[in-house]
């Protein structure tokens, strides 16, 4: 876990109000895996105060990208960082997916900007030799992130204006219906809005799919020193789990997804 | 030129602590952090039994702040001592153990079940918590009862004994007299101050339990206030605490009155500023020529303020 | 859809009033800002005699706020009434008068001096003064002073009386039910909290009084705070102020349970920010589909808080 | 008086802290008068939160510049702006310089940062006819803005590394002494440290020179309504006077140069 200041390579839209920031971090670069987050503060000012997470979105050789939303404050002003400007990183943090266990073909369901952590968890999954298949909605066509690196790529949009008109839980069903893989040798992989995880999850468990998620939820220090960023889990000896330390990556039947927050900010 | 300070029989080797609760048992920190090198860890809030917490939401933040309402989540007296102190003491930390209770006799609990330990400098006691005999109200605004509770400790130990008081009341001075009187050797100034924050377009309350409680360099101006208030009123060592992020803010507390200052909330955004701001407090002493720690602590020249009584009202 | 609202007899177009002392007397203010277009104009404190005011310096800026030490500083209820309030009136301002005083006669000679005269709106009572028969404590930290004054100047007018509460209390909603229980129509929370800054070379306060008064956005958590706790304490209308720099902070205060804000602090930055937040208060409303403020005021929806005695403390 | 935003055209370094920043304004370049500044806006965050006076440097044509040290945290704020940046301003604020009366020669002195106001102020004098001399003072000739376009520039350093060898009001001395003109039609203007200005305050009372200061000190809302900003005056009916707007251009005669702080921040 490294703590510094880089420097922005670019921070440009790549979609509408998705914005990608790359900046050259070898370290970072080096022990980053697939899942994992950085923390990383807008600028030196008080306000906004407090790091924001921003999971791995691809890593190529030394360059590390991050995508984003334009939401808050603190995403504003990554809007407008410029080649050359400072970036303060903090990372990599959390607990990365869980890859282990026998799996020959993995589906990346996300949602919006669920898209963050899928390419550099694709392209681990890929080289292991496992086969990716890519789920991406989003509300409309142009808010879809097309990457043509993305693997074997399926979009939805609520609008149908590209691909399955429909949700990703939907997209999903029609893929495994026409799929001819075996669906005990499937792992599924989500990141998105809560309210898309819970519906998936319901799916997953009518499939009996093993699916894991990559969480969100407010945090304060992303480190395990503030206790701010519980999320309920379903029995074991502790009632919460700390997202930012034990998460953001759980299997789907460790936590109960009703109790994270709609809202953020 | 040193900057150590001792207090009854705690010796800190410089005169920054981490807060309570803002560096978790001193164990999560990363790698390049390294604990010996502050004044002293105090702990997250101790109580009898281990405790969850809040739900969420815990954590809003706001304009150069932050609200939390963690709830005291903590591990309990017992995983402490078998688990967190030993980790700690092998780190090379100076041990300050601030303990949380609901009633008189939990304080003293935890403090006895500490006292049977080695390796704890000293007690920070958590006022701010609710004293289930008085319907949950908070010990911490009732005088008598913060009165009560340093009587009741001071008996059960030798150790460093120093009180956390809330800011939230008309008049912290009288709290910190209370303090000195019944025997306490510092008082810790301060705790959160009470905060809200709503998301307007649902209208709910961003953190679970409504309010919660307000920290970060937003507070400085006032928790530095209040330091300033408990140094005319009593003589024993204070603990400035209260949106501390550079060595410069440090300054202001040791300056205005505060023996040992606490950083929290900063080490949020930077888990390592503490070693970095008692550098910062070296390399000022060194600038002005000063050997140690008391000719800086309380030094505010206040000659030049023009008399109030003169220039004021009528 | 409508944003106005009555309190008594005193009818504002819009919740958006300018916070006494941040807004001059109205006139100050520069050609593009309408004073009509607000809510109200809050005027700076009124004494019965001109006041210099404190000696320089009198402001320090801290991390999203700042400290005051105005020291009162006005030009007295003569020059008050027979220039300034005649050119606020021709502006066409809804005029609130703020009034600070030394002693209970004081407050009564100049409302009585200003009930001679026309177009005024109501009082806002800044009881936030020192109190020179007390020895110059301040009125405001005391609930027999407030009442006492709220009791006598409620006697002395049938306009609207707005008592003006200071946040430097144990328990603000205690002194919000003394002025209700004493005929106050409405209750403004609140005026600044306690504050401090010093340069740390030179070891001096920032301020020629040491501490002083702060205010701005890095102070809107606790106000809103206060806000929630006199919401929960009284039945009379509140004038929510603390913070407010913009439409979503105005509506925080509004949901909570303010039926009037003021905007302070916010104004030097943009001193005609009054009618922008007006303005966003109305999209609001009428994106959510809102006919009167009555439905925003006090909306707040806590029903999906969690039982905080099943989950909380042991 | 206007509150608008611009767009940076420039800020850079033009002498050891000394920067320079840029912008078109064609309202404020048509509306300004020499000594009048504007307020402005660091950035859009709430830290810093208020507005910095910064007086007007030079108009030429529509574009206007201002002067600036990096002192604090607003000004390191200046100082990374880039061309097209936005920038927050409001004016022109203030009194300007009076410049009423009879008098065939101005000096304009300034220490450090006091050379703000002095390009513009000699600019309209020497429109209307008059013969201007500058007399700028540094600690060091690396801290001075050597400028083509200053009108008869003395220089002076502490170190003596460039021009006089002593400060401002020694170089002003030497001036008189040597200069042929009659002391009855000169006018002085001044802006500096505040220390500065008293000694050169009791230099002019004692040579019976007309003297016009312009004042710093901290301002919350530079326009009338905080109160925030007094300085004391030398008798008179009011006690004190609000800098931002019965000033910051006084004659010396009229205030009470001591009651100014020597620190700000
Ligand atoms: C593990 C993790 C990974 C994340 N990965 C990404 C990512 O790859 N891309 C991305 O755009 N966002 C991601 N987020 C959300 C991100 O951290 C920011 O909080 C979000 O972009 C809000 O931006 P803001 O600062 O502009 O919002 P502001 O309104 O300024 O935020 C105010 C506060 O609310 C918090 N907050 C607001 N929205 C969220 C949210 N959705 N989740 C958590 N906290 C929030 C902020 O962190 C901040 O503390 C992630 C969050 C977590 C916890
Ligand atoms: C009428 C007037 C004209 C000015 N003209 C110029 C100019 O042309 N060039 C220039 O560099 N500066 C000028 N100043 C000072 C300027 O306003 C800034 O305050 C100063 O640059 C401090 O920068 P900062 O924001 O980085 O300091 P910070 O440390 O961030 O400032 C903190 C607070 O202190 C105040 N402050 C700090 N230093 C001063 C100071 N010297 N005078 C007044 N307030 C101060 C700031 O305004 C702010 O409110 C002028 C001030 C006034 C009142
Ligand atoms: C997330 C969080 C948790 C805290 N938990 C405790 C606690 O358990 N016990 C305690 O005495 N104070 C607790 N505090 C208060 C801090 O120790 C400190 O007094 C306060 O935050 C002010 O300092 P700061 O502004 O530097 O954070 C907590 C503060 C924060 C922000
Ligand atoms: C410079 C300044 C002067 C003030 N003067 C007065 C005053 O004369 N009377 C009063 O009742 N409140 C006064 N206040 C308090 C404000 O009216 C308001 O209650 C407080 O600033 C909080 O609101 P804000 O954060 O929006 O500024 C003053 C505040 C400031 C900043
Ligand atoms: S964000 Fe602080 S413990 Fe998880
Ligand atoms: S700065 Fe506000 S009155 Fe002058």
């Amino acid at each position: 876990m490294y703590l510094q200041t880089v420097s922005v390579e670019y921070s440009k839209e790549i979609a509408e109000n998705v914005w990608v920031i790359g900046f050259y971090a070898p370290n970072v670069a080096k022990a980053v895996l697939p899942g994992q987050f950085l923390n990383v503060k807008p600028d030196a000012s008080f306000d906004p105060l407090l790091r924001r997470a921003y999971s791995v979105h691809r890593v190529q050789g030394e360059l590390v990208e991050l995508i984003y939303n334009v939401h808050g404050r603190g995403s504003a002003i990554f809007a407008v960082k410029r080649p050359g400007d400072p970036l303060d990183i903090m990372g990599p943090l959390g607990v990365p997916f869980h890859l282990e266990g026998e799996f020959t073909r993995a589906i990346l369901i996300s949602g919006g900007l669920g898209i963050a952590p899928m390419p550099i968890l694709g392209d681990e999954l890929h080289s292991r030799g496992i086969d990716v298949v890519n789920i991406h909605g989003a509300r409309s066509a142009k808010m879809i992130v097309q990457d043509d690196r993305l693997r074997n790529p399926i979009y939805a949009t609520d609008d149908g204006s590209l691909g399955f008109h429909g949700n990703v839980v939907g997209a999903l069903a029609e893929y495994l219906d026409k799929s001819d893989h075996s669906e005990e040798s499937l792992r599924l992989f989500a990141c998105g809005p809560n309210r898309m995880l819970e519906s998936l999850a319901s799916f997953c468990d009518g499939r009996g799919l093993p699916l894991e998620v990559s969480l969100e939820c407010q945090m304060a220090c992303g480190i395990g020193i503030c206790q701010g960023c519980p999320v309920e889990m379903k029995g074991g000896e502790r009632k919460y789990t700390l997202v930012c330390t034990h998460g953001p990556n759980y299997d789907v039947q460790d936590i109960l997804l009703e109790s994270l927050p709609v809202e953020h900010g | 030129m040193s900057t150590e300070l001792t207090i009854r029989n705690a010796t800190f080797k410089n005169p920054v602590l981490t807060a309570s609760g803002t560096f978790g048992y001193g164990l999560e920190c990363p790698a390049f952090v390294d604990v010996s090198q502050l004044g002293g860890v105090v702990t997250k809030s101790i109580s009898r039994k281990p405790r969850d917490g809040n739900p969420p939401q815990r954590i809003a933040e706001t304009s150069a702040g932050m609200l939390n309402s963690i709830g005291l989540a903590n591990v309990g007296v017992d995983v402490f001592l078998a688990e967190k102190l030993p980790a700690l003491r092998k780190a090379g930390a100076t041990v300050v153990v601030n303990i949380a209770a609901s009633s008189i006799e939990e304080y003293a609990y935890v403090l006895e079940r500490c006292e049977e330990h080695e390796g704890i400098a000293g007690y920070e006691i958590n006022v701010s918590c609710p004293n289930v005999k008085d319907g949950g109200l908070s010990f911490g605004t009732s005088c008598p009862a913060v009165a009560e509770i340093t009587r009741d400790l001071r008996k059960r130990t030798e150790k460093l004994l120093a009180m956390k008081l809330t800011p939230n009341v008309t008049s912290i001075g009288e709290f910190a007299r209370a303090c000195e009187a019944e025997g306490a050797d510092a008082v810790s100034c301060v705790n959160t101050f009470v905060g809200m924050d709503i998301f307007v377009d649902s209208r709910r309350p961003k953190i679970a339990t409504i309010t919660g409680g307000f920290s970060g360099p937003a507070i400085l101006p006032m928790a530095l206030a209040k330091v300033w208030e408990v140094r005319k009123a009593v003589n024993i060592p204070i603990i400035g605490i209260g949106g501390i992020c550079t060595a410069e803010d440090a300054l202001k507390f040791l300056i205005v009155g505060a023996s040992l200052i606490q950083v929290g909330t900063a080490l949020f955004v930077d888990p390592g500023v503490g070693p970095t701001i008692a550098e910062g407090i070296a390399a000022y002493m060194d600038r002005h020529g000063m050997k140690s720690l008391n000719e800086l602590i309380g030094s505010l020249d206040t000659s030049l303020q023009p008399s109030l009584v003169a220039a004021g009202w009528e």
